[in-house]
């Protein structure tokens, strides 16, 4: 069973990885936004320092938002989805397996790239890691609750837009908490207790979302 | 007091009349727009109906 | 046997329930108007003025009635959803989709009056309050849920997809509300205080409960007419609605 | 495949939106049977197929493999199926031995390297295999896709229109496969104007279109 999961991460990765420019279109948008916002706010170092946790939090939201629209469709629109549907295994595990990849693809380029961006914010060493643990669990979370609104939506002709509409309400709590923590650690109080929250999310996520997006699917492949 | 005294908002006015006005626009206007929907179901039954016996 | 009967829940629920509708809405309207009426000339010339608000406080009269209207509201829904999916019912769905465009409507409401009670007591239209946020967000769940409604063409599908919506939601209400919290008291926001802090006397509760009562019955009323107007509009092609409108006419 | 399989429609009605496509079909399918399905465009073939296959949702009645009702015994069905739409069902930017591969991994079962070149092979593909199969004409994608019936040991069959884009040998070496998989006892149902020529067993003809479908057991 868990061959099956392996053998899904491995398919999408390894497609990801033959055409590079669904990963960087995901990654340079969110180097693009957040770039953007010192030319909106104005080059003051200390206001820059001030809204960076937010910033960089809020793109890693868009980004990863943008990329949810692919997650099901290419399957759906030459039928794998369908020989997935109709797998002997329970559909949540392969719906797992579609998310890590997808989180893989499109996740963790984001994750390893906010330090480097956090930079442009000056933001301290201690936390540029407390970002970067706080992205690494919060935005998989994104991805699972993301899967839901992917499936929902799948195959819609306002399927790009109304992703956007469905899913960034759920995206709030991650986005408190995972702003919250690199603030918290910049006015030193410590990010620990906003990454436990996290971490918890992500647990729940794990558990819950991959039972509705299984169900979306069904629903939306009939 | 009178009953123009008890609705003398001071200068509250604006505000509890904003509030109050646009609840009760909202709730006049949200009958009559399910009224109408009703009634556009309706007439577009009607209309099959008539469409089926001149078929007939 | 078993087998026949389950058709005939599916199929003549919801011809068998248009009717039961269209009778049950007037008298909820009837009890609307009277109990809202009861509440706002409570809330205007029995409920006393308030010594540190003055008049301003009788916006929560509609303020707090609508906010919880709002939130009951999405429960219900979910709660046909969760109906509707386990014993494939279409009514349970159609009711979820009568019902959400009177509960995005008190959502606005609850927006629109907090703002013009926070503009005389904070001096801003807009306070970053955990409640009033929470409630921009309610409203933000129901758009979603209309629009994707909306957004699919095949009726089952919309039904299935806006009932698995719903419960995704309403699951996620609390976190949300939890964290939305958080974030307020870190951030030692503005906490308004719209309920409870000074002297809640028991004319003012009353006052509300009626008001809220009153919101209750017309979202009943509101959800009948408009579950009617759905039913009709999908089976618009099928001879029991050809017959009742055929009569009528 | 030993054992015996049956699959039951009982007053089975399918619809699409408003649209009813099907009315009260009432089949059944036994070990080593065939079954035809035919009905001119739009009459809900494919949609019938899809519900069999417990893609679909039938409005009414219900569908049962072995007495149980599909949606109750859903991967144990499913392991007894294979299913093959008018889609491919592969990936454009994988070559056919990783889409076998994968392909197989999702069923369950696995397909080594060697097996998967072996089945190339049978299937007349050797030497296209480096070749993402976007690179391949739509007759040979046709037949990566069916060559997962070469490997496959699901008892029934589903097959949307498997004879289209294929060359004459190509159809030959599909009836052959198709014939020995009723031969061995499986159960095959297919959407096609092409015959398969049995040497036994019984053929089942649905035909869709008219106001109720027509069953006629052969």
């Amino acid at each position: 069973m868990f061959e099956t999961l392996a053998w899904i991460i491995r398919r999408d990765v390894t497609i990801a990885l033959r055409r590079r420019t669904d990963v960087f279109t995901t990654l340079i948008f969110f180097v693009i936004v957040i770039s953007l916002f010192p030319l909106g706010v104005g080059p003051d170092l200390d206001t820059l320092r001030l809204i960076a946790p937010g910033v960089v939090w809020v793109g890693a939201l868009l980004a990863s938002m943008l990329a949810l629209e692919q997650l099901f469709l290419a399957d759906h629109r030459d039928g794998t989805l369908e020989q997935i549907l109709l797998a002997p295994q329970p559909l949540s595990l392969l719906v797992i397996g579609k998310v890590i990849a997808h989180w893989l693809i499109t996740g963790l380029p984001l994750v390893i790239m906010a330090p480097v961006l956090g930079l442009q914010y000056d933001l301290s060493g201690e936390a540029l890691l407390v970002m970067l643990w706080s992205l690494l669990l919060g935005t998989p979370t994104l991805s699972l609750l993301g899967a839901i609104a992917a499936a929902l939506t799948l195959g819609l002709r306002a399927g790009g837009v109304l992703v956007a509409l469905l899913v960034l309400p759920l995206y709030i709590p991650v986005l408190i908490f995972g702003a919250g923590a690199v603030e918290a650690t910049t006015s030193g109080l410590g990010g620990g207790a906003h990454l436990s929250l996290l971490g918890a999310i992500l647990l729940l996520a794990l558990l819950g979302t991959p039972l509705a997006t299984a169900a979306a699917l069904r629903v939306s492949s009939e | 007091m009178s009953f123009l005294d008890a609705l003398d908002m001071g200068k509250y006015a604006l505000y509890v009349w904003g509030s109050f006005g646009v609840t009760a626009l909202c709730m006049i206007i949200e009958p009559l727009l399910l009224r109408g929907r009703l009634d556009k179901a309706r007439r577009r039954i009607a209309r099959l109906n008539r469409m089926e016996s001149n078929e007939q | 046997m078993q087998n026949r009967l389950i058709n005939w829940f599916k199929f003549s629920s919801p011809a068998t329930f248009y009717p039961l509708a269209g009778r049950l809405a007037p008298i909820f309207w009837v009890v609307a108007v009277t109990l809202i009426a009861i509440g706002l000339y409570m809330s205007f010339f029995v409920a006393p003025v308030d010594y540190k608000q003055g008049d301003g406080y009788r916006i929560i009269f509609v303020h707090v009635p609508a906010s919880w209207m709002s939130m009951f509201i999405y429960l219900i829904m979910a709660g046909w959803s969760a109906i509707g999916l386990t014993f494939n019912t279409r009514l349970s769905f159609m009711m979820a989709q009568a019902l959400a465009p009177t509960g995005a409507l008190f959502a606005f409401i609850s927006l629109w009056t907090g703002s013009f009670w926070g503009k005389p007591m904070w001096g801003t239209w807009w306070v970053w309050d955990a409640r009033i946020t929470s409630e921009l967000i309610l409203l933000f769940l129901y758009l979603g849920y209309m629009a994707l409604v909306a957004a699919i063409d095949d009726r089952r599908r919309a039904d299935r997809a806006g009932a698995i919506l719903l419960l995704v939601g309403v699951v996620n209400i609390p976190i949300i509300y939890f964290s939305v919290k958080w974030w307020n008291t870190l951030h030692q926001g503005a906490t308004i205080r719209m309920n409870g802090q000074t002297s809640m006397d028991e004319t003012m509760l009353l006052t509300m409960l009626i008001m809220a009562l009153g919101f209750w019955a017309y979202s009943i009323a509101a959800a009948m007419v408009r579950v009617q107007s759905i039913i009709l509009e999908r089976e618009a092609g099928s001879t029991w609605a050809q017959d009742l409108i055929g009569e009528r006419a | 495949m030993s054992e015996i399989h049956r699959l039951e429609a009982r007053q089975v009605c399918c619809s699409r939106g408003d649209r009813e496509l099907l009315r009260c079909l009432d089949v059944r399918l036994e070990s080593g049977q065939l079954m035809y399905l035919r009905g001119p465009n739009g009459s809900g073939k494919t949609t019938l197929l899809r519900t069999l296959a417990g893609l679909l949702r039938a409005e009414t009645g219900e569908i049962r493999w072995d007495g149980e009702p599909i949606q109750r015994i859903r991967d144990q069905y499913h392991a007894d199926l294979l299913y093959l739409g008018h889609l491919n069902a592969l990936k454009d930017d994988l070559n056919a031995i990783e889409n076998l591969r994968m392909d197989a991994a999702v069923r369950g079962s696995s397909l080594d390297e060697q097996a998967a070149w072996q089945l190339l092979t049978d299937i007349g593909l050797r030497g296209c295999e480096d070749l993402p199969i976007k690179y391949l004409s739509q007759g040979q994608k046709r037949r990566v896709a069916l060559a997962r019936l070469w490997h496959s040991d699901a008892a029934l069959w589903i097959l949307d229109e498997p004879f289209s884009a294929l060359d004459v040998a190509a159809v030959d070496a599909l009836q052959a496969v198709i014939r020995d998989h009723l031969g061995r006892g499986g159960m095959a149902i297919l959407t096609t104007h092409q015959e398969v020529e049995l040497t036994s067993g019984t053929v089942c003809r649905v035909t869709l279109g008219g106001e109720i479908p027509e069953v006629r057991h052969v």
